[in-house]
């Protein structure tokens, strides 16, 4: 098993004709991701890699079955693009796109609370089940099926605890980059609940940052209903006050967001915090032993 | 995007939340004209700038005599003024608020942002308006009251009521339309310039009977600055470090730290993690400096040129997991930079991910100098040892 | 809250949905000059009344010279219009448009209305643009497509495009944009102005590459005017029935219908009922008077006054279920009225709920001749009889 | 038992200072409902009818422990009000208003959407549970307790209709106005849901009229999944298209919405219309036999 994308997944790629939309659906193709349409306004007809491109996601999906979105479409757009697919149905939509409006955020929020669509992203690297299928801009050749669930705010992070985790011989079931903005469709938590119930996952790496108390709500979470291995890192320890760091979200702001806080609770809950992330393969051999 | 106290002001004004008369200068002279226009005594002078605390650290002043006016101003015009939020060396003010004084009955806390939680533009609102919001309400919460506006509703009149009448005692009844109106007024402020904050500290309901936004606070969402080309004028560049201009300019995450060890890393997360290992490892990073995910040539190019223009920095350390940037292209960028530069600078590289072997050769054959970690913390390592060294 | 299709397409105008070069005139001498400062020939001649149908009517009248728009203007003006959707006296046209005329390359139908299942605005579009979309829909549904647009998202281009790609060919490259644009300014003019719809039909593009509104049609919601006062003024009321006009200033529902037994009947529910009970009795309503739930003395005289004013009236039935309408102060009312007025025409009271023993006594002691139902088939029953016999 | 409302019910009234929502109250009081608090902003610490008023129906809620809202308020504020109520997590708002904004109604209907909160109406009597309570302005008196439902889209419609069933002996578990507005907070359907499960309803009469395809959606229903009596009326048979009777919701157009659709629709699913509401009562009496 594996959570959100699997080998059954088929794929339509909102912003297929950009640069990036074409790039990665290139990448998607390689590693075997059934990418099974694309869609650009007014670019119907047209072909991206031999994958068959639609004006809108509604033919895509009607004629193409697809089930999973994911979104290369520039920040003005991105948030019509998720209101598009989450009205069709999908049952996943990977918003790769940086950049989006806050407010934008908060219309999107408020639409997914009526739908069934799961939201992962946005600014975010997208979802890996290695083995089966990758939405997502990921590097696919550091990932290899396994064990080990890995939840992350961060992108080239988790590219790096992937690598780590890779090296040392710990496989992943499932890798999901929720992203690094303020407004997110994901939180730990949900993932969380995910594998708790996915019989394939022995163990999760969860992968935080300062800004907001998502890795405090985790912590409590583990603590009260999660029965599996949790090896957590904090990225920020020395991040300064009130400015954000690279990621929208990534801000301490009116005391809250720290990297010790964060740190603390996780600790508070019988999880193992790595602080030095060169070490954190060689933790995670240990931690997922338990 | 930070906004000025006069700039917030004079867009409540338009927005039809009551602000006092007040006029920016620039000068001394403007300074004694402007006594001619504004109601006074007494007067109040407000330096502008873009960090709070102002109050405590005399960038805010009450004077009695026109001749104050001009003296208060000429000691603030032109000089560095340290608050607690702009770090030991200050920011020079540059501009001038004078405004009419107003007779404060009460005094109240009012500023919207997006909760993260909810997900919803959240109201803060509190009876302990003034200079020190911030430590009263990590202190004891329930100061501030909250109100989630849901998307949906948009703005509706009992997410006021259910703020004022938590106050005890409730407002006076002459205060309510005018805290009720200004509230409203906010939200759409908020909602229609997309804003990540607005704030007035303190809005005052005066001695006789008016609300004022006494003080004012906008910070803008840089990713919406997009729909919002008339605010883009606002932007007062004069108070942000040099170097992280020269970054915004191109598309670079640059953040100015207190050592000296340079980094570069392709990604925020990994960029945080980076410096984290580097003060394991016993040094201070100069900067974070995050490329980005999807940087080019020129943007590694000009990263480390940013770098080096810093001159406290001591010893380089590259990181990049190569994903969507390849290290291919890193490689070209560091060699470019070091041509258009005299990089002389120990320089710890550590490369892994897409097109890895490649651009470890194209810096092996370039014969720069610099030392290959093949791991985070042994590079952490070894650029801690350089500036030991 | 009907509006005329010129007052529709100077909402279009100002809110950027392009329309033809247009002028109004009340009289043949104001049309005589509009040829001079309307792009012409052909122009366009048309009738401005509320009602739908006008083409078939002969209510639109393209001309070739400029005597002709004179003719065609005298021709139309202060005459009755009598389309499918006037009824057979028509209506009398007071205000004639006259506008340029557009080479029409492709026509479509766009309309937006609240839905009543998904409680959404909802957008209406159609490749079958022009005069007959009602039985057009009827005829084949699959015609026109929809569009729900979420409150929480507003409007969102994805909207349009859903609507737009689903012609078939899809819409030349050169007219989407215009398209989407119409389309978000609808929804907005939907939205601003408390609209229960909007109409555009014709949207068309032209053979030189732009998009118009043909023609448009405006209902306001007449709940929402309390906050769209400038709205007010565009009321044309010279259409209305004198009647229905003198009920709506008491807010009273009256609707004239085709009989001669004047019913007045509190709540609307019960109103439709007992104008179903006339009938199945064998007689017809000459209107349908809802006094509301919660009438007043004042209101029940006015409501006997407005049937008293039709002449075609020859028994009245009021029938009264007394919840918070209490029958006594009916009973007043009907007092009142039968003072005022030389109330001699059949009556027929039926009364029951709150108070019915005190109304039924103050009608008995009053002298008023009329006659008493104990239910409501005998109330029909008994009017009946009396316009029969 | 009984649908919404019961003797459990403790009723805030919104907008209890005004004209009808003090004789209402009063109403309400004397047919032994408990209204245990009223809101009027501005007004509180006050009392009507002994009933405490409050600024907000937040400080009601946490003072009085109500659970149910019966709204007074005039139509540019009734939104917010519902709103307002709904924010506080009322089981069952009911509103009186007549004349909302249909738009207004737009954003609640919206806001709803993710609230737990039944309403009721606008534009309707309320409901009352005979013998228990009464949430509204119906007439109480003509009420008696028993078997029989009702579910209306009209005020003294229904009231006439329920004398007639006092009147031949049959009793009500539960009487509900849905509203006379296009957009209204429940269908029929979603009480027929209701008194299907309900032990002590017997049998259901349903009040329709022009206007909507709610009582054809309602037979469809009926025909599938109700299996308890129902008796129907559509007022409106006379009514000429492109109207407004009365009700904002009361019209014919576009084609639909006539009652002798609705009246075939019923009739099709073996549903016994009376065309006389005159003989309502003794019909009744046969169909709630079955």
């Amino acid at each position: 098993m594996s959570i959100l994308v699997d080998e059954k997944t088929r794929v339509v790629v909102q912003g297929i004709t950009g640069r990036e939309g074409q790039f990665h659906t290139r990448q998607m193709l390689s590693y075997g991701t059934a990418v099974a349409a694309g869609v650009t306004p007014g670019k119907g007809g047209k072909t991206v890699e031999g994958v068959p491109v639609f004006n809108t996601v509604r033919q895509a999906a009607e004629q193409e079955g697809v089930n999973v979105s994911c979104i290369f479409v520039p920040p003005p757009f991105a948030a019509d693009a998720i209101i598009d697919a989450a009205s069709v149905g999908m049952d996943v939509i990977v918003c790769i796109t940086e950049g989006i409006p806050i407010l934008d955020m908060v219309k999107v929020a408020g639409f997914l609370r009526t739908r069934q669509s799961v939201l992962i992203g946005p600014n975010c690297p997208g979802v890996i089940s290695p083995g089966k299928t990758k939405v997502g801009i990921m590097p696919g050749d550091i990932h290899k099926p396994g064990p080990v669930a890995v939840i992350s705010r961060s992108g080239t992070l988790t590219y790096e605890v992937v690598d780590q985790l890779t090296g040392v011989g710990l496989g992943q079931s499932t890798c999901i980059g929720i992203g690094g903005d303020p407004l997110i469709g994901t939180s730990f938590i949900d993932h969380l609940k995910r594998f708790q119930e996915d019989e394939e996952t022995q163990g999760v790496v969860l992968i935080g940052e300062i800004g907001g108390v998502a890795e405090e709500q985790a912590a409590e979470y583990i603590k009260q209903e999660f029965n599996k291995p949790v090896l957590a890192f904090i990225a920020g320890q020395t991040a300064p006050p009130g400015r954000r760091m690279g990621h929208a979200g990534a801000i301490i702001s009116g005391g809250q967001g720290r990297a010790e806080d964060k740190i603390k609770a996780l600790q508070d809950a019988d999880i193992t915090v790595v602080l030095d992330l060169g070490k954190l393969g060689k933790t995670a051999v240990e931690v997922m032993k338990k | 995007m930070k906004l000025h106290e006069y700039q917030a002001k004079d867009i409540f004004m338009k927005s039809g939340i009551p602000i006092p008369n007040g006029q920016l200068v620039t000068s001394a002279d403007q300074a004694n004209k402007v006594t001619q226009i504004i109601n006074g005594p007494p007067w109040v002078v407000k330096a502008q700038i873009h960090a709070g605390g102002r109050g405590k650290a005399g960038g805010v002043k009450v004077v009695h005599y026109p001749y104050e006016v001009v003296t208060a101003t000429e000691a603030m015009l032109e000089k560095p003024l340290r608050t607690a939020q702009t770090g030991p060396e200050g920011v020079v003010v540059n501009q001038i608020l004078i405004e009419e004084r107003v007779e404060v009955d009460s005094e109240f806390y009012l500023s919207m942002v997006v909760d993260r939680d909810t997900a919803c533009p959240t109201m803060l609102f509190s009876q302990a308006g003034g200079t020190e919001i911030e430590t009263q309400a990590a202190r004891s919460s329930g100061v501030i009251q909250k109100e989630h506006i849901d998307p949906v509703s948009g703005w509706m009149p009992h997410y006021a009521r259910n703020l004022l009448y938590t106050l005890d005692p409730p407002p006076p009844p002459g205060a309510m339309p005018g805290l009720m109106s200004v509230m409203a007024k906010l939200y759409k402020v908020f909602m229609t310039l997309d804003c990540s904050l607005v704030e007035i500290n303190p809005l005052v309901f005066t001695k006789d009977r008016k609300v004022y936004a006494l003080d004012g606070k906008i910070t803008l969402d840089e990713n919406a600055l997009f729909r919002q080309k008339e605010l883009l004028a606002l932007e007062d560049t004069r108070e942000k470090d040099p170097l992280e201009l020269m970054a915004e300019k191109y598309h670079l995450n640059y953040i100015r730290l207190d050592g000296n060890i340079g980094a570069m890393v392709n990604g925020a997360g990994l960029a945080m993690a980076t410096m984290d290992v580097i003060k394991l490892a016993g040094a201070q990073p100069a900067n974070f400096l995050d490329v980005g995910g999807g940087a080019n040539e020129d943007m590694i190019t000009k990263g480390i040129e940013i770098i080096l223009k810093d001159e406290r920095v001591r010893a380089i350390l590259i990181n990049i997991f190569g994903g969507i940037l390849r290290c291919d292209v890193l490689a070209r960028g560091v060699l470019a930079a070091a041509e258009k530069t005299q990089m002389d600078l120990p320089l710890i590289v550590r490369l892994e991910g897409t097109n890895v072997e490649e651009g470890r050769k194209i810096l092996k054959d370039s014969g720069l100098k610099f030392l290959v970690a093949s791991d985070l913390s042994e590079a952490a390592q070894l650029v801690s040892q350089q500036v030991k060294g």
